[in-house]
C-alpha cells in the first residue's frame, strides 16, 4: 500500500475566535480541517472548558509541507501575541494525497 | 434575608473557593442561558405588544444615550487613576457600559418575589444596552479610524447568541401574545426561578475561578468593581427619574447600569481588540461586579430608589 | 396566526440563514429529541389500553401497507424524473416511505392549540410506519437478494434510538395507565409544547444548513420536497376515510404519509446502501419537507381534510 | 403493580440488553443527578428547620455508627467466603457500608406514590451514611498507618459532588424554607418524578454494561449482592425500630443501608485504594444490589418492616 | 526507560457507522482504539455536529506495522468511496510493546 | 521559519484520577496539557464514557525530551499498574521552544 508522506498541523486555541481562524487557515491552504473540543493549561493559566469564555479547541489541520508553513506562519504572525495558542507540526503518512 | 437564587450562587462560590470537585457540564450552562434568554426576550415581548409602540421610542432612545455615554464616563478613570495600558482601560469601559443579562434576570426575580412591579418591556432595554458600549470601546482603544471593524463588530454581536435569542424572544412573544404562549409557559416561565438558580450555581463556581486574577491585579480593580457600579446605578436611577418610570422600573434601570456584561463583550473585546487581556475585565467584571449587584447592589438600588422618589416625587 | 413552535422553527431558520453564532448543544438536541419520543409514546400507550386492541388490528395492517405503498410510488418518480442514480432514487423513496417524528409532535400540537381531537392511538401507527419504508428502500437499491442486508438493517432500525424510546413508552403508557403516570407528568407531558419549541429551533438551525446543499442540486428536489408530501398525504387521507378515522385522526394519518424521515432512515441508509449520497436525501426532506409540512402542510391537509369530508361523508 | 420509575429503569437494561444504540448524553445524566441531588438536599433541609436539631443529635449518632459498623460486617464475608484478595474484600465493604443517593431517590418516591409519610429529614441520613464507610474500606485494605491517606479521601468525599450538593441544598433547605422555595419548586420539586424516572432509563443501561463483568466473576457476587442488602436492611430496621421511627422512616432506613453505592465510594476507591478492581465492586453494588432494591428490595423492606412493627410495636 | 515504536493510525469519520466500523478494525488486528467527538470539514462538506447526520468521531488506534497496513487497507476498501473520511498514519513510542 | 523539536506524550486514562494526574505530571515538569473527553477500548474492557465510572480523558503534553523521559517514569510506576491507561509519545516540531 503506498503511503505518502504530509504534515499535520495542530493547534489548541481560545474557541471565542473559532470562525476566523478557520477562515484564514483556509486561506493560507488548508483543505479541511478537524476540531475537537479541549481545556487545558499553559503561559496564560487554565482554561477550564466551563463557560463561553475559557473554552479550547484543538484543530487538526492535514496539509502538504509548504501549506503547513504558510498557516504556521500567517498563526505566528496574526494570533500568536495576543491570544492563547499553541502549535505543533509532525509527520503523517496519508493513502490518497490528493485529498490534502 | 437572601433570595434563594442567590443561595445558589454563594454556593457555587463556596464550592469554587473550597476546589470541589462540583462541575456543571458546559452544555448544561448553554441550555440555561438559552432558556433564559429566550424566557426574557418573550416576556418583554409580550409586554411591548400591550403598548403603543410610538411611546416608547423616547425611552428607548435615552437608554441608548446612556449606552455610550456610560463607558466614556469609565474610560477616563480607568485610563489614570488604574494607570491600565489603552486598550485594557477600553476593553473594561465597553464590559461595563454594557449590561449583564444574569443579573437582569436576579433583579427581576428579586422583585417578583416582593411583588414589586416594574415596566414589563425592560427586556427591550437590555437588548439597546447590549450594542453601543462594545462600539465605544473599539473606537476608545482603536480609534475612529476603526471603521471597517466597527461595523463588522456591530454585526458579530448583532448576530451573537445573546442579541438573537434576546430579540428573537420578543418577536415571539410579541407576536403570540401571553395567551399564545400559554402553550410553552411551563418550560419558559413557570420554571424561570429554578433555571436562574441553576445558572447562578454555575455562575458561581465560574466567580471562584476568577478570584485568583482578581488577587494578581492589585486593589483598584476591586474598588473599580465596587464603586463604578454604584455610581453607574445613580445615572441609572437618575435617568429612570427623568423617563418617569416606576420604582420597579427604576430599580431595573438602575441595575442594568450598574450591570457589567461577561458574554457578549467578552467575546466582542477578544476578536476586536485582541490586545486587551481577558482576564483584567471577566476578574472585575465577574469576579467582584456581578456578585457585588447579585448580593449587595440591588437591595442597595431598591433602598437609593425608595429613597429618592420620596425626596423627588415620583411612583 | 402561525403557532408560536413554528414560529421558533423559523427563528432557528433565520439565525441559521444570517450566519448567526446561535448553537444548541447537540447533548441539548439529544435530551429533547429523548423527552419528545418517551412522551409520544407514552401518550399513545395510554390512549392503547382504552382500546379493545383487536378492534385496531385491521387499521394497523392497513397502515403497514401504506408504509410499504409510498416508497414504490415515489422510486419511479424519482428514477425517471429526477433522473437519480437507483441507490439515490431508493434512498430518497425510503426517506419519504416513513415518517418523521418532529412533525408528528407539530401536527399533534397543531390540533391540541385547535381543540380539534384525533384518536389518541396514533404514536402506534408512527411505530408502524418507520420501518417499511426502509425495506423497501434497500430492496429498491440492492435487489432481492439483498435479505441478509435486510435483515441487519431491520433488526437495527428496531433497536434505533426512535423505535426503542417510542415502543418503551408506549409499554409503560399502556401498563402504567394515566393516572399512574401523573407523577411523571410535569417532566414529559405538561412541558411538551415547550420542549418541541426548543427543537424545533434547533431543526431550524439544522435545515438553514441544508439550503445550501439544495441550492447545488436544482429545481427537481425542491419541486419533488414540495409535490411528494402533498400527494403522500392525500393518500394518507385516502386511508383514513376508508378506516373511518375522526378529521382530526386524518389530519395526523395525512401528516404522517406526507413527513418524511430525517433520523431513523438516514442512518440506515447509511449503512445499507452507502453508496446513496445523504447530502441528497436529507437536502430534500429536512430542507424542504419538514419545513413545508410544519408551516404550510399542516394547514392544508386539514383544510382538504375537512372538505373530503364533507363532500364524501365522515366526521 | 411495577411503579412507572421502575419500569424506567426495565426498559434502560432491556435496551442495554439488547444492545440498542440508545444512549443518554453524560452532560444529561450529570444534569439529572445535579438537580435530584440539590432537591433531595432541599427537601431535607426544609424539614429540618422544622426540628429542635438538638433532638435529632442521638439519632445522628447511631446512624453514623450504623455506617461504621456495616462494612465492618460485609468485610469478612467477602474475604473468607468470596475468597477475594483484601483490598477488593475491604472496597465492596465500603460500596456496601455507604449508600446509593439513587436508591433513596426510588424508596422516597415509592413511599409518596403510597401516601405513606416518613420522617422527612432523611437525606440528613444519606450524608452522614456516605462517608464512615469509604475510611473503614480504606482502613481495612492498608492498616491503620494509612492515617494520611485516611484524611485525604475523607476531604476528597465531603468536596465530592455528592456531598456538596446534599449538603448545599440541605443548608438552602433549611435556610429557605418551603415557602422561600415555592419559586423554585417547578424546576426541582415538581417533576422529581420524572427526572428520576430518565435517570433511572441511565442507570438501567449503565447496569446492562455490568451484567458481562458480573458473569466473569461466578456466583458469589450475585449472592453477595442479593443477601447483603437483604441482611443491612434488617439492620437498618432493628435500628429504626430502636430509634422510634415511624414505619416510613424505617422503610427509608433499611433501603439505605440495604443500598450500595455506585458514584462517591467507586471514585474515593480509585483514589486510596487503586489495587481494588473497580470491575467487580462495580458488578456486585450497581449490576446485583441496585435492580435487586429497586425492583424487589424496597417492597420487601416495607412488608418486613409492616410485619415487624405490627410484631413489637412501633407506628 | 526502553521504548518500542509502533505505529498510531488516525481515522475521522461519520459517526454513524462507528459500531460497524469498531467491528471491523477489530477484526483486522486493533487490540483497542480510542474515540473521541469532533466535527470538521473536507472533500463532503462541513459535517458541524449540531446533530445525528453530520457528526464525526475521531478514533485513534496504536498497533503493529501490519496490523496498521492491514486496517489502513480495509478501510480503503470498504468505506473510503462511500463515506467521509480520513485516515493517516505516523510512528509513536510506546513503553508495553506487549499491549498493542 | 525555525522550528524546533520536541516531545509529544499522549495519554489515555481513566478519568477520576484527573486532579492527581494533572499535579503530578507538573510536578515532573510539564509546562502545560491538553485535554480532551474520550472513550474507548482496551486490556481491561470497554470504557463507554456514558457514566462517570468509565469515562476516559486525552492528555496531551508538549515538552523536552527529558521531561517525556520522566513523566512517562513516573506515570509507569506510579499508575500504569492499577490503571487504566495507555501512554505513547511521538516528535513534534513548534515554533517557540521557550513555551515547553
Ligand atoms: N506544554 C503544553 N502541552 C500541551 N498543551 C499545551 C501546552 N501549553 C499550552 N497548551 C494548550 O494550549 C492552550 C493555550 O496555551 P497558552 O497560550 O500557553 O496559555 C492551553 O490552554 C493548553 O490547552
Ligand atoms: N485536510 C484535512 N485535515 C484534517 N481533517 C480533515 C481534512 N480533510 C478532512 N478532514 C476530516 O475528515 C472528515 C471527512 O473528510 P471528507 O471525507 O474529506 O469530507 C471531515 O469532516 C474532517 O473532519
Ligand atoms: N491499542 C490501543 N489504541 C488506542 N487506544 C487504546 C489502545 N489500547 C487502549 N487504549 C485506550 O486506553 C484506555 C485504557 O486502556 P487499557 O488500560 O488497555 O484498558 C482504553 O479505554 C482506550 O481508550
Ligand atoms: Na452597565
Ligand atoms: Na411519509
Ligand atoms: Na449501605
Amino acid at each position: 500500500m503506498h503511503q505518502h508522506q504530509r504534515r499535520l498541523l495542530t493547534i489548541v486555541t481560545e474557541s471565542t475566535i473559532e470562525a476566523h481562524l478557520l477562515r484564514d487557515i483556509q486561506r493560507w491552504g488548508a483543505h479541511g480541517y478537524t476540531i475537537t473540543e479541549a481545556r487545558g493549561k499553559g503561559a496564560r493559566g487554565v482554561r477550564e472548558g466551563n463557560w463561553e469564555a475559557n473554552r479550547n479547541i484543538r484543530i487538526e489541520v492535514v496539509c502538504d509541507d509548504s501549506s503547513a508553513e504558510r498557516i504556521a506562519g500567517g498563526l505566528r504572525a496574526h494570533y500568536y501575541d495576543n491570544y492563547a495558542m499553541i502549535l505543533y507540526l509532525s509527520n503523517v503518512d496519508v493513502l490518497r494525497p490528493e485529498k490534502f | 434575608m437572601i433570595d434563594p437564587v442567590v443561595m445558589f450562587f454563594l454556593l457555587g462560590i463556596a464550592a469554587g473557593v473550597l476546589r470541589s470537585e462540583l462541575r456543571l457540564p458546559v452544555q448544561v450552562y448553554e441550555l440555561l442561558s438559552i432558556l433564559l434568554l429566550l424566557a426574557i426576550g418573550m416576556k418583554g415581548g409580550i409586554e411591548l405588544a400591550r403598548q403603543p409602540f410610538l411611546a416608547l421610542v423616547p425611552q428607548m432612545l435615552a437608554v441608548i444615550a446612556m449606552g455610550f455615554a456610560l463607558p466614556l464616563l469609565a474610560f477616563p478613570v480607568l485610563l489614570y487613576f488604574g494607570r491600565l495600558p489603552r486598550t485594557d482601560a477600553a476593553s473594561i469601559a465597553a464590559h461595563y457600559g454594557s449590561v449583564s443579562v444574569g443579573t437582569f434576570a436576579v433583579v427581576v426575580a428579586w422583585l417578583s418575589a416582593r411583588d414589586i412591579s416594574y415596566e414589563a418591556y425592560m427586556p427591550v432595554f437590555v437588548v439597546l444596552l447590549e450594542i453601543p458600549a462594545i462600539l465605544v470601546g473599539i473606537v476608545l482603544a482603536k480609534g475612529l479610524g476603526s471603521g471597517d471593524s466597527l461595523r463588522r463588530s456591530a454585526h458579530e454581536v448583532l448576530l451573537g447568541k445573546s442579541i438573537v435569542l434576546l430579540v428573537g424572544g420578543l418577536l415571539i412573544g410579541w407576536a403570540a401574545g401571553e395567551e399564545g404562549l400559554k402553550g410553552i409557559a411551563p418550560l419558559f416561565f413557570s420554571p424561570f426561578q429554578g433555571l436562574l438558580a441553576l445558572f447562578l450555581l454555575e455562575m458561581g463556581l465560574v466567580t471562584a475561578s476568577q478570584l485568583g486574577t482578581l488577587r494578581r491585579y492589585g486593589l483598584f480593580l476591586l474598588g473599580f468593581g465596587v464603586l463604578a457600579p454604584v455610581v453607574a446605578a445613580i445615572c441609572g436611577l437618575v435617568l429612570a427619574w427623568l423617563l418617569g418610570l416606576s420604582v420597579g422600573g427604576a430599580v431595573v434601570l438602575a441595575t442594568l447600569a450598574a450591570s457589567a456584561s461577561y458574554i457578549a463583550v467578552p467575546a466582542a473585546m477578544r476578536i476586536s481588540v485582541p490586545e486587551a487581556n481577558p482576564a483584567l475585565s471577566l476578574a472585575a467584571s465577574l469576579g467582584v461586579t456581578f456578585p457585588f449587584n447579585v448580593v449587595v447592589g440591588i437591595p442597595l438600588y431598591h433602598w437609593l430608589t425608595r429613597h429618592a422618589y420620596a425626596i423627588f416625587g415620583g411612583s
